[in-house]
This record gives structure tokens, C-alpha cells and sequence, in this order.
């Protein structure tokens, strides 16, 4: 991957995540992490990840994202009004966070982590490849996985049923969003 | 290195034409072959004088069709309702094109052609993880569709919106897992080598093509892409009698044209895809590299270039074929109510999906090709 | 190659905005969404050393990475789903009920 | 030399198959198969057991058949196999066990026909003896203590097996605990022994290495394994003093009390004493204790058993009393005597066992033999066979009993243990006079049955009288295979089982001749009396009851032996306990502790838990300070070196 490249896409990320948090309208902020999925799909794929890359943009912005799209419907959320509460917390916060940033990349890069490098063998970042580790190395994982999704499954159905109460109202809609989407993300991930 | 730039770069466009050419060409049998399904004369006033009557000259609405429509619409006012989202308005038909266009480029058109020593691969990009990269992009096919209906304020289109994402995701299941089962069958997301693969013949009469080796696949695949085109009898975002226009109502002018090109070129490559996985892409029966090997065991030689041009030829005339039948599809079924569209996806094309890939595991593994 | 530390970098950056974001926010939603982008930031530390390290687990803990994510947003979506249509809303600061 | 022979593993395993079917499947298919699943795997593994039998005396004398399954415990050097193994002496044990056993379950199909728990019966039936062919095949010390305590276990629940009579179900229990007393016994044994042993690091339990090894043990320490072990022997052998609990396991159904509490388990103890005969020998003093002990609780069940009217209680306390005998063989050294008596008892005693079995089950659950008399002619082959086994057991020729009591006496008298012999005869005599005391009660005089239980009175069926049969047939020629040396082939039993158990070596020279002589005389007299106070007299016995009415009294009531029991161990137990254990250790420590914790806890949180605001800002906050504080740490370390 061309530095400049790298350059583009991580201003790009950054400014993107940014507009997660500082947005006002949940949407803008959705699309913004969307965005930001993408461009880091694409950084997957420059560093020869390529399958998982695809994956990303598969599973994450291909379903998860449209599972907060539809809650975000669901919910009716409109844009905010600014931070309020604990204002002195949050800047705080932030400025840890910043702190936090800085830190971290002070210590990555510490020359103690330059790892040597090892030449990808062939075939690195191939489908073949990533399914081998899944099936040998990771194969307990990968089953208690499929397992986990299931769970979440059943769960999102369980949470988000509405329990039919005095007010009559029907189960349909939420458990609808909850549960098909649930299914899509699960089944998207093992597909 | 540059050359291959290059020539991917003219295949991109080639490629991004023929697409768009194919939408022109289901425009006009929207007009035209319905017309002649319901027996109708269809449209007929405009020509390139404009008295093509009066001359006899003949007007097969070519004109309406491919001009006077759009120049139509374009010239109409870029109307943006009041309190809509105005950015996410603009942006959403283009969000709904992009991924349609970014897809024509993995389609191979031909098998690989030697021009002046360069062997050129007629795909734009002969992409390894090239079905991922379908399945990425049919998956932010979604987002277009959803702005649209969320940021032009509007409940229909909102209603529109939410029920073209949901449609979409859950055929996008069906589809993805058709399409897994034929990744299984030919052992590779490029789809050019699926292509290759699709070569040959069973029994020396029968092609081995994808509908052959996976007849479940290619249905679930055929509906789950009607589907996803969001056209009859799947097109409940836009049932006019429902919601006035599903989620473009608020569309009009220019953002609107983009609309309609975005799901014609979205069937135009539902089309493609499908000749591409089970209709054996650029394959012709009996056609190899060096010729006609027909079922009697006669052969009768062809150059390897007019090889290389008949099966470019083929794709297309495929293609085009599978056009009308969606055409006459859709101009032939009924619409669906939205539970029946859901229980067909959750509970018809999913489980059967499954039990496809599931089957074809089985097979796979009994006639011991895994490697 | 991209040297590393730009790699690990970009991701400390991203996964500081999604700390800042969830502290920010007043929106579960929008926390989620942060929490989100710390879980990618996290992958794409994954991804830098596995290919720097020529080696594929990291882009396997990825892929399990996406699964639980997947799992984790339908479920805490449900909750958010359940939780609004107890309270109203979802506003953080406003859903303490579990304090002393 | 030992030979690889994987069958022996098919005798553990039809048994476990009979576990497994009646216990999940018995009630579903019903009786029918039960009756044929549970004892046909008993005969099955009989059948295996004869074949490896045959083998074994096919194979050179001292040869032993083994097979060792999986590796048990790998602790350091200390490692245990699952390991199985048949050499003379746990050949003949096998032997018995699958024989007698095979018969007693075709006897229950029978005696249990009209209860509706059959399924149960034969689950525990199949699993006792599963374990009591673990506890013999084992060819270690750890895998016998399994089988010992499975043994223990199954007698527990078949004592109990009627279990909705609390006085059963009481009984089971007073079994279960004074087993572990003995099972106590045994463990500290086994300890002592490991500790003695991996001194010289050498960390077996394996018989075989045990005896290689033997040498390494001080006498000392050998005569502390070996009263230990003595006293494990005594728990499940029912000697004195942990002898209390067999007469109580009467309660249960009569064919466990004969493959239980006669044939096969209460032999557990000579068993295990003959295969530790090598360490035993290295320690003569237990050894003594061991005969002492025998010799007593023979004279002393002896004589309780005068005068008990429960037909199955003067069985017990035979039993005990026979039992006593083998404790006085082995501990006279002669550990072949004792498991040829073993066998014999196992014939004539199970064979005794099912008998009156048959005449319970003929009077309807009679056991009182006041209420009995004049059976014998409508229970004609019970009569015969019980007179049979009563001869084996009165030790008259050419009736088993008779070689084997013979041996064993004359193995007391000459290891030097004069008095024990003395005791030995008088409880000879004894032994003859209440078993026809028994005889002449049940089958002759008038009947004194109850009108209502006069009518059903009826033989048994055939599956019955079949096992009494062929018992009766083993418990007459049984003894023959141990003849005295010099007739025809001598005495091949102890010949045979000389390599594995060793040869009794004589300390004072006896004439054998008229030490049976003098036994045989006392036996003799026995019965007569018997015939003079039952037959021709019966109003003796009552008369001297009332003369002698406190010794009568006194064995009536076994010596007061339980009441002693409970008010020495019970009632102080019960007090501790109650006072000491439960109303003030419970009470103020275990509880104030508890409760102590809980308050901390609670008062302490009363103050933590101002920092649980619910608020996830909060929350966040500290967490990233957090990790601010770790990534500040490795940069600091970073930048130190």
C-alpha cells in the first residue's frame, strides 16, 4: 500500500470516527462509524487481509450497522441538543482520552516493539488460509462461536419481544427488527 | 504493470457500458415488451422528427425510451422537500448507485485473448476473493435505498425505506448462501475460473453449467436477485398503491433518473450474475478452445480468436435473454403482501439455502474433490 | 510496507475517539457505535502485526472479533429496544437506576 | 510365570451389562427379562470364570493369569493399573463367587417372584457381585479397597432393600458404619503400608511387588499392618467386636443373606488376610491376635446361637461362629485351610441360607421355629438338602464341613495355640448341637405352625430347588478335594494354593488321627443332645431355660453386646454431638463466624458503595484513567532500559 495512500485513508478514518462522537444527529453519527468501517476494510485489505477485509464490510457495515439503522428507526431518535450533565466529567474524560492517544502511540512506538519481519508466505491472507486455521487450530472456537451466535439469537428475540400487555399492543414490529436482524448478522458471519 | 492498469481500466469502462446498455435496452422493453405482454401499443408519439406517423417511419420507441425519458425527467425541478435531511437527500442516489456500478467490474465477459503477445483476461478485475467482493457490495447496495427513505421526511418513504433494507437483507441471505454453494461446487471465488470451470460437457452432450450443478442454487438465486431488484412480484418498497412511490415519492428530476438507472443496472446485473454462476458466462456448448466438439464427436476447428468473440457474444446474448425473462416476470406475477415476502425469505429461501450448501458439502466430500 | 507504528498508531487514535466517545455521549446508541469503533481499532492492531509477523492468527481473532461483535450489537440492541420501552429513553445519565 | 489373558475382563464385564440393563431398562421390559439378564450374566461370568479356572491348572503350579486394563492413578513414581489377575487363590475365590453366586440368583428369580422391586434387587444383586469379583480379581491393594467398600455398599442396600421399614432401613445403616469402622482399619493400613514402602522408594500397591518387597517392611511396622488390616478384616468379616451388625442384615431377603452375609462377602476378611498371608507372616503377633480372635467369636456366636429362635438369626450367628473358624485358620498360619473352609462354607452355609429361605417362603414369611415343626414331609428336598448341609456343617464325614473344620483345627493345635484348639472343639460340639437344634424344630415334632399359614404350605419351584440341589450335591462332595495327606490323592486344595498363600509349617507335632477323632466325638455328642432335647425330651429345654434363667437370658439377649455398644460408643457419641458439637460450636463459632463475615461485608459495603453513582460516564471515567495508569507504567518501564 502506497504511503500516500495510507496517508489519505488515515485521515480519512480519523475524521470519520471523529464524526462519530461530535455529531449531533444519530444517522450523521451512523454513518459516519460506517465510513469509518469501510476505510478500515480497506486497510485490512492493503495489509493482505483481504477475505477478512470483505468480511468486514460484510458483517459490519452490511448487517450490524443496518441492525443500529433499524433500532435507530425503531427508536424514533432525533438529533440532540449538546452535551449536557457532568460537562466537567466529559471534557475530563476527553482529555484523558486524548492523553490515552497519546500515550499509546508514544508507546508503540518505543523502538522495543519493532517487530522483525517475517515474509507472509504464499497464499497469506487467502480464503484457504484463514479457513485452515479455522479448521484445525481454532476449530473448538469456531464451533462455541456458531453456538454464541445462536445464544444471541435467541436472546435478541427474548429482549426485544414485547410482551403483550394490558395495552394490547402487538409483538410485531420490534421483534421483528430485533430478531431477523439478530439472524442476519449471525448468519451473514457463519455464510 | 501499467499495461495491465490500462487495459483493467478500459474493461472497467467496457464493462460499466455494457451494464448501462443493458439497463437502456430493459428501459425500453419496460415500455415496448410490456406493452406487447398487455397487448397494448405502448409508447409511440415521440421520434426523431417527431411525424415519424406521418412518414410510416417505422418507431419502435427507441426514441421515447432512450432519449425523451430522461431528457424528460432531467429538465424536471430538483425538488427537495421541507425539513429533509438535504445532504443525505443528494447523496442517497448515488449511495444507491455506487455499489451497482463498482460490481459490473468483476463480471469476466471473455475468456483471456492474446493481442500482440498480451494475454489480456476479458474481466475487468480477475479479483481472487472476487465473490466476496459481490457480497461486500451487494451489502451496501442497502444504505442508498434506506437514506432515501429516511432523509426526505417523509412516512411513506420512510415505510418505503425500511422495507426495501429489510427485503434486501434478508434475500441477500438467500443469495449469499446460493451463491456459497457454488463457490463450494467450482472451488473458487474468482469468478472468472468459475467461469472456466462451467467449461465442458457431462455425458458429451451436457454443459456443465452452474444451472446444471446446481439447479436449487440457481432458483433461490433467481428469486433472491428479483428480489433484490426490488422488482415485481418483489416490489413492495415502491407498490405505488401502497406507498405512493416507496422511498423515492420525494425524488424527482435528476436524483430520480439515478433511481430508476440504479435498479435497472441492478437488474441488468442480476442478470449478469446469473449467466455468470449457472448459465456458464462466456462458455458455449461444445465450444473449446479449439472449436466445436459436438455430441457426435465431429469437430469442426475455429480460430482461437473468433473463440475468444463468440464467447464475448454469448455473454451478452445471454444476458439479454435473462433480461426479458425478468421482464416477462415481471410483467407477468402478481405482487406479494409483505409477510408473504418475508416468510418466503426466512422461511422458504434461507432453509433451503442451507440444505443446498449443506448437500453439496455432502457431495463434495463424498466425491472426495476437497482438497 | 507501512511501518508499524503508523499502523499501531492510527489505532490507538481511533480507539482514544471511541473511549472519548462513550464518555461524551449521552446516547447509548451512539456509545454503542463507539464502543464499535474501539473493537475495530483493536482488529486493525490485529491485522498490522499479523502481517508485519507474516502470520494468520491474527486475522483469525478478527473474524472471531466480527462474530462477537455481531453477537454483542444484536443483544445489547435488544436491551437498548427494551430498555427504551420501559424508560423512555436513552439517555445514559438518565438510566441510573443501578446506583447506591 | 504369568500369561496376558484379556477374557478375565468379560468377568467383570457381564455383571456390569446385568447393572446397566436392570437398572435402566428392567422396568421397561419387565420381569421376564430380568429374571433370564440377571442371573444368566452371573452364569455367563461363571462360565469365563471356569474357562481361566481350567487354564490355571492346565498352566504349571505357581502360574497366574493377568490383564491389566489402563493405567489408574499416575502420581509421581507412585502409579496404580486397573489391572486384573488370577492366580490359585483368587482362582478358587472366583470360583465360588460366580458358582454359588449363579445360584443364588436363580434361587431369587424364585424367592423375589412376588415382589414388585425385582428390577432394583437384581441391580444390586448384579453390582455386589460385580464388586466382590473386583475386590478377588484385583491385583492391587487399591483396587480390592474398591471393590471392599462397593461390597460394603451393595449390603447396605440389600439389608435395606425393603427400605419403608425404618427398622430395616436402620439396620442398613448399623451395617454400613460398622463397616467403616473396619474400612478405617484397612485405609490406615494401606497408608502405613505406601509410607513403609516409599521409604525405600519403592511406591507400590501391587500384590506382586508387595510380596517382592515384602522384605523392606520392619516387623514392627509389619505387625501394625497387620492388626490394622486385621481390623478391617474383623469389620467386614463380622468377628468380635465389629461382629454386631451381621445378625441385624437378616432383615434383608433371605438369598442375600446367603450370597452375602455367608457365602461370599463376610469371607472378604479371610481373603484379604490370606493374600496379605506374606505380610502377616513377617508378623506373628497379629497373627496370634488374628486366631484369638477367631477362636473366640467362634465359641461366642456359638453360643448365642444356642438358644436364638429366628431361624435365619441362628444362621448368622453360625455364620459368625464359622466365620471365627477361617479367622482361627489363617491365624494359625494356615491360610490354604482357611479358604478351603471358605469354599466349604460357602457351599453348606448359602446352601443352609437358601433352605430356610425355602421354608420362610413356604410359611409365608415365618421365621420364628416355635411357630415351625414337622416339615419335613411337606417340604421333602428342602429337608434333605438342609439335613445335608446341617451334616457338612456338624462336620460329619464324608460331608465337606468335615476336612475343612479337620484342617483347621489341627492347624490351631499345632501351631502351638492349645487352648485356641480346645475352644475350636467346644464350639465343634456347639456347632452340631444348635444347627439340628435347628433341624429337629423346623422338619420334625408336630407342627406348630399358625392355622392361617398351615394351608399354603407348599415345596418350592423348581428354580428353587434346582441351586439346593446342586448346592447340597457341592457341599457334600465339596470337601473332597482336600482329603487328608496320604489317602487317595491327599490334600490337592492346599496343595494347589500352597504357591500363592504358602504352606503351614507345623510348630508342635500332633497325631492328625486323633485330633479329628476327638473332634469328630464332640460333634457327635452335639448331636446327640440335640436329638436327646429336641426328640425324645422336648420339655428340657424349657426347663433348664427356666432354671438357668440369667444365662439363658444372657445369651438370649447376645450378651447385652448392642446395649453395651450403644451405651459406651452411641450414647456419648449422640451427646458430644448434640451438647458440644451442635449447641455450642455450631452455634457460637460456625455461626458467629458466619454471620461475623456477613456483617463485615455488609457494614464495609455500606461504605464502598457510595462509589456506584449508575452512571456510565462515571464508569468510563476511572476505566480510562485506568488504562492511562497501566500504558503510563510500560512507558516508564519502557524508558528504563
Amino acid at each position: 500500500m502506497p504511503p500516500f495512500l495510507y496517508l489519505f485513508l488515515g485521515a480519512l478514518a480519523i475524521v470519520s470516527a471523529l464524526g462519530v462522537v461530535v455529531q449531533r444527529n444519530p444517522i450523521h453519527c451512523l454513518l459516519s462509524l460506517i465510513s469509518t468501517l469501510m476505510v478500515i476494510a480497506i486497510l485490512f485489505i492493503g495489509e493482505d487481509a483481504v477475505v477478512v477485509g470483505f468480511l468486514q464490510i460484510i458483517v459490519y457495515a452490511g448487517a450490524i450497522m443496518v441492525l443500529f439503522l433499524f433500532v435507530i428507526w425503531l427508536l424514533n431518535l432525533q438529533t440532540e441538543s449538546g452535551p449536557t450533565g457532568h460537562i466537567v466529567l466529559k471534557t475530563l474524560g476527553s482529555l484523558a482520552a486524548a492523553a490515552l492517544a497519546a500515550e499509546l502511540s508514544l508507546f508503540l512506538a518505543a523502538p522495543h516493539l519493532q517487530v522483525k519481519m517475517i515474509q507472509e508466505p504464499a497464499g497469506y491472507g487467502s480464503l484457504e488460509s484463514l479457513a485452515g486455521k479455522l479448521f484445525t487450530d481454532y476449530l473448538v472456537a469456531f464451533e462455541v462461536t456458531s453456538v454464541l451466535l445462536l445464544a444471541a439469537v435467541v436472546g435478541a428475540v427474548a429482549l426485544a419481544r414485547r410482551m403483550p400487555n394490558a395495552a394490547g399492543e402487538g409483538a410485531s414490529d420490534p421483534r421483528a427488527a430485533g430478531a431477523i436482524r439478530a439472524a442476519q448478522a449471525s448468519s451473514r458471519v457463519q455464510g | 504493470m501499467t499495461a495491465e492498469l490500462i487495459s483493467g481500466a478500459i474493461m472497467a469502462i467496457l464493462m460499466v457500458l455494457i451494464g448501462l446498455n443493458l439497463s437502456l435496452f430493459l428501459l425500453y422493453f419496460e415500455r415496448k415488451g410490456s406493452a406487447l405482454i398487455q397487448d397494448r401499443i405502448g409508447s409511440n408519439r415521440a421520434s426523431i422528427t417527431g411525424f415519424g406517423k406521418r412518414f410510416g417511419m417505422p418507431n419502435l420507441g427507441i426514441i421515447n425510451t432512450v432519449i425523451a425519458d430522461p431528457v424528460k425527467l432531467f429538465t424536471k425541478e430538483d425538488f427537495v422537500p421541507d425539513g429533509a435531511d438535504k445532504f443525505l437527500h443528494t447523496l442517497a442516489p448515488f449511495i444507491a448507485l455506487f455499489p451497482v456500478m463498482i460490481t459490473f467490474v468483476i463480471i469476466p465477459f471473455g475468456d483471456t485473448i492474446s493481442i500482440g503477445g498480451h494475454k489480456i483476461d476479458l474481466t475487468a478485475t480477475n479479483l481472487n476473493a472476487g465473490a466476496l467482493y459481490l457480497l461486500a457490495t451487494l451489502g451496501l447496495g442497502v444504505y442508498g435505498v434506506a437514506l432515501a427513505g429516511w432523509a426526505s421526511n417523509n412516512r411513506w418513504a420512510l415505510l418505503g425505506g425500511i422495507r426495501a433494507t429489510a427485503q434486501m437483507i434478508s434475500y441477500e441471505l438467500a443469495m449469499g448462501l446460493a451463491i456459497v454453494s457454488v463457490i463450494m461446487t467450482f472451488g473458487t471465488l474468482n469468478l472468472q475460473e468459475i467461469v472456466r470451470g462451467q467449461g465442458g460437457v457431462w455425458f458429451g452432450f451436457l454443459p456443465r453449467w452452474g444451472i446444471f450443478t446446481q439447479p436449487l442454487a440457481f432458483v433461490i438465486f433467481l428469486v433472491a436477485g428479483v428480489a433484490e431488484s426490488k422488482r415485481v412480484p418483489f416490489d413492495l418498497p415502491e407498490s405505488e398503491s401502497e406507498l405512493i412511490l416507496g422511498y423515492f415519492t420525494e425524488y424527482s428530476g435528476g436524483k430520480q433518473v439515478v433511481f430508476m438507472l440504479t435498479d435497472l443496472a441492478e437488474q441488468a446485473l442480476i442478470a449478469m450474475l446469473l449467466t455468470t454462476f449457472f448459465l456458464g458466462g462466456w462458455q458455449i456448448p461444445w465450444l473449446m478452445h479449439d472449436g466445436f466438439h459436438l455430441p457426435g464427436g465431429a469437430i469442426l476447428a475455429v480460430p482461437a480468436l473468433a473463440v475468444s468473440i463468440l464467447g464475448v457474444i454469448a455473454f451478452l446474448v445471454k444476458a439479454v435473454a435473462v433480461c426479458v425473462f425478468l421482464g416477462m416476470v415481471r410483467w407477468t406475477l402478481p405482487r406479494f403482501r409483505y409477510d408473504q415476502l418475508m416468510r418466503l425469505g426466512w422461511k422458504g429461501l434461507v432453509p433451503l439455502g442451507l440444505f443446498n450448501v449443506l448437500v453439496t458439502a455432502f457431495v463434495i466430500v463424498a466425491t472426495g474433490k476437497v482438497q | 510496507m507501512i511501518p508499524l507504528t503508523y499502523m499501531m498508531s492510527l489505532s490507538a487514535i481511533i480507539f482514544a475517539i471511541g473511549v472519548a466517545g462513550v464518555i461524551i455521549r449521552r446516547n447509548v446508541l451512539v456509545m454503542f457505535m463507539s464502543i464499535e469503533l474501539m473493537l475495530n481499532a483493536v482488529n486493525l492492531a490485529f491485522i498490522a502485526l499479523g502481517s508485519r509477523l507474516g502470520s494468520m492468527d491474527g486475522q483469525v481473532i478478527v473474524f472471531f472479533v466480527m462474530t462477537v461483535a455481531a453477537a454483542e450489537s444484536a443483544v445489547g440492541l435488544g436491551i437498548i429496544i427494551s430498555v427504551f420501552r420501559n424508560r423512555e429513553t436513552v439517555h445514559a445519565d438518565e438510566l441510573n437506576l443501578m446506583r447506591w | 510365570m504369568t500369561v496376558e489373558f484379556p477374557a478375565l475382563a468379560l468377568i467383570l464385564l457381564f455383571p456390569a451389562l446385568g447393572v446397566v440393563f436392570s437398572l435402566f431398562f428392567g422396568r421397561r421390559f419387565g420381569r421376564g427379562a430380568v429374571n433370564l439378564v440377571g442371573p444368566g450374566v452371573m452364569f455367563a461370568a461363571f462360565g469365563v470364570a471356569t474357562w481361566a479356572f481350567m487354564k490355571l491348572l492346565g498352566m504349571p503350579s505357581g502360574s497366574a493369569l493377568a490383564v491389566q486394563m489402563w493405567g489408574w492413578i499416575e502420581a509421581g513414581q507412585f502409579h496404580v493399573e486397573f489391572g486384573l489377575r488370577v492366580d490359585a487363590l483368587s482362582g478358587v475365590m472366583v470360583m465360588i463367587v460366580t458358582g454359588v453366586g449363579a445360584l443364588i440368583h436363580l434361587y431369587s428369580v424364585g424367592y423375589m417372584a412376588h415382589d414388585e422391586d425385582y428390577a432394583r434387587f437384581f441391580t444390586y444383586m448384579n453390582l455386589f457381585a460385580l464388586s466382590m469379583l473386583i475386590l478377588i480379581l484385583a491385583d492391587n491393594l487399591l483396587m480390592m479397597f474398591v471393590g471392599w467398600e462397593g461390597v460394603g455398599l451393595c449390603s447396605y442396600l440389600l439389608i435395606s432393600f425393603w427400605y419403608t421399614n425404618p427398622q430395616f432401613a436402620y439396620n442398613g445403616r448399623k451395617a454400613f458404619v460398622v463397616n467403616r469402622i473396619g474400612d478405617a482399619g484397612f485405609l490406615l493400613a494401606m497408608f502405613t503400608i505406601v509410607a513403609a514402602l516409599g521409604a525405600h522408594g519403592v511406591w507400590t500397591l501391587d500384590f506382586v511387588q508387595l510380596r517382592a518387597n515384602a522384605a523392606l517392611i520392619g516387623a514392627g511396622t509389619a505387625t501394625a499392618i497387620g492388626i490394622l488390616l486385621f481390623i478391617g478384616a474383623t469389620g467386614k468379616s463380622a468377628q468380635l467386636p465389629l461382629y454386631v451388625w451381621l445378625p441385624d442384615a437378616m432383615v434383608g431377603p433371605t438369598p442375600v443373606s446367603a450370597l452375602i452375609h455367608a457365602a461370599t462377602m463376610v469371607t472378604a476378611g479371610v481373603y484379604m488376610i490370606a493374600r496379605l498371608g506374606f505380610l502377616f507372616a513377617m508378623a506373628p503377633g497379629a497373627l496370634d491376635l488374628v486366631a484369638t480372635a477367631g477362636a473366640v467369636t467362634a465359641l461366642f456366636a456359638a453360643t448365642i446361637a444356642l438358644v436364638q429362635p429366628d431361624i435365619k438369626k441362628v444362621l448368622a450367628y453360625s455364620t459368625i461362629s464359622q466365620l471365627g473358624y477361617m479367622f482361627l485358620g489363617v491365624g494359625s498360619g494356615a491360610f490354604a485351610s482357611g479358604i478351603f473352609h471358605v469354599m466349604t462354607h460357602a457351599f453348606f452355609k448359602g446352601l443352609l441360607f437358601l433352605c430356610a429361605g425355602s421354608v420362610i417362603h413356604a410359611l409365608g414369611g415365618e421365621q420364628d421355629m416355635t411357630k415351625m415343626g414337622g416339615l419335613r414331609r411337606k417340604l421333602p428336598i428342602t429337608f434333605l438338602t438342609m439335613l445335608i448341609a446341617t451334616l457338612a456343617i456338624a462336620a460329619l464325614p464324608p460331608f465337606s464341613g468335615f476336612f475343612s473344620k479337620d484342617l483347621i483345627l489341627e492347624a490351631a493345635y499345632e501351631s502351638g495355640h492349645f487352648w485356641l484348639w480346645i475352644l475350636g472343639v467346644i464350639t465343634a460340639g456347639l456347632t452340631s448341637f444348635y444347627m439340628f437344634r435347628l433341624i429337629f424344630m423346623t422338619f420334625f415334632g408336630e407342627s406348630r405352625v399358625d392355622a392361617d399359614k398351615e394351608h399354603h404350605i407348599h415345596e418350592a419351584p423348581a428354580v428353587m430347588t434346582i441351586p439346593l440341589i446342586a448346592l447340597a450335591i457341592l457341599a457334600t462332595v465339596g470337601g473332597w478335594v482336600g482329603l487328608p495327606d496320604g489317602w487317595l490323592w491327599g490334600n490337592a486344595f492346599v496343595r494347589f494354593l500352597a504357591p500363592a498363600v504358602g504352606t503351614f509349617t507345623p510348630a508342635v507335632e500332633g497325631n492328625a488321627g486323633v485330633l479329628s477323632v476327638v473332634a469328630l466325638v464332640v460333634s457327635g455328642a452335639g448331636i446327640a443332645l440335640a436329638y436327646f432335647f429336641y426328640i425324645r425330651l422336648p420339655g428340657i429345654p424349657m426347663l433348664l431355660a427356666w432354671r438357668l434363667k440369667e444365662p439363658f437370658n444372657l445369651l438370649l439377649n447376645k450378651y447385652y453386646i448392642d446395649e453395651l455398644y450403644n451405651l459406651v460408643v452411641t450414647r456419648p457419641l449422640f451427646w458430644v454431638s448434640d451438647r458440644v458439637l451442635n449447641r455450642a460450636i455450631d452455634t457460637y463459632v460456625i455461626d458467629g463466624a458466619a454471620n461475623g463475615a456477613g456483617e463485615t461485608v455488609q457494614s464495609s459495603a455500606q461504605v464502598v458503595r457510595r462509589a456506584e453513582t449508575g452512571n456510565v460516564e462515571h464508569y468510563v471515567f476511572v476505566y480510562v484513567l485506568g488504562a492511562l495508569g497501566v500504558v503510563a507504567y510500560y512507558l516508564y518501564l519502557v524508558a528504563h532500559r
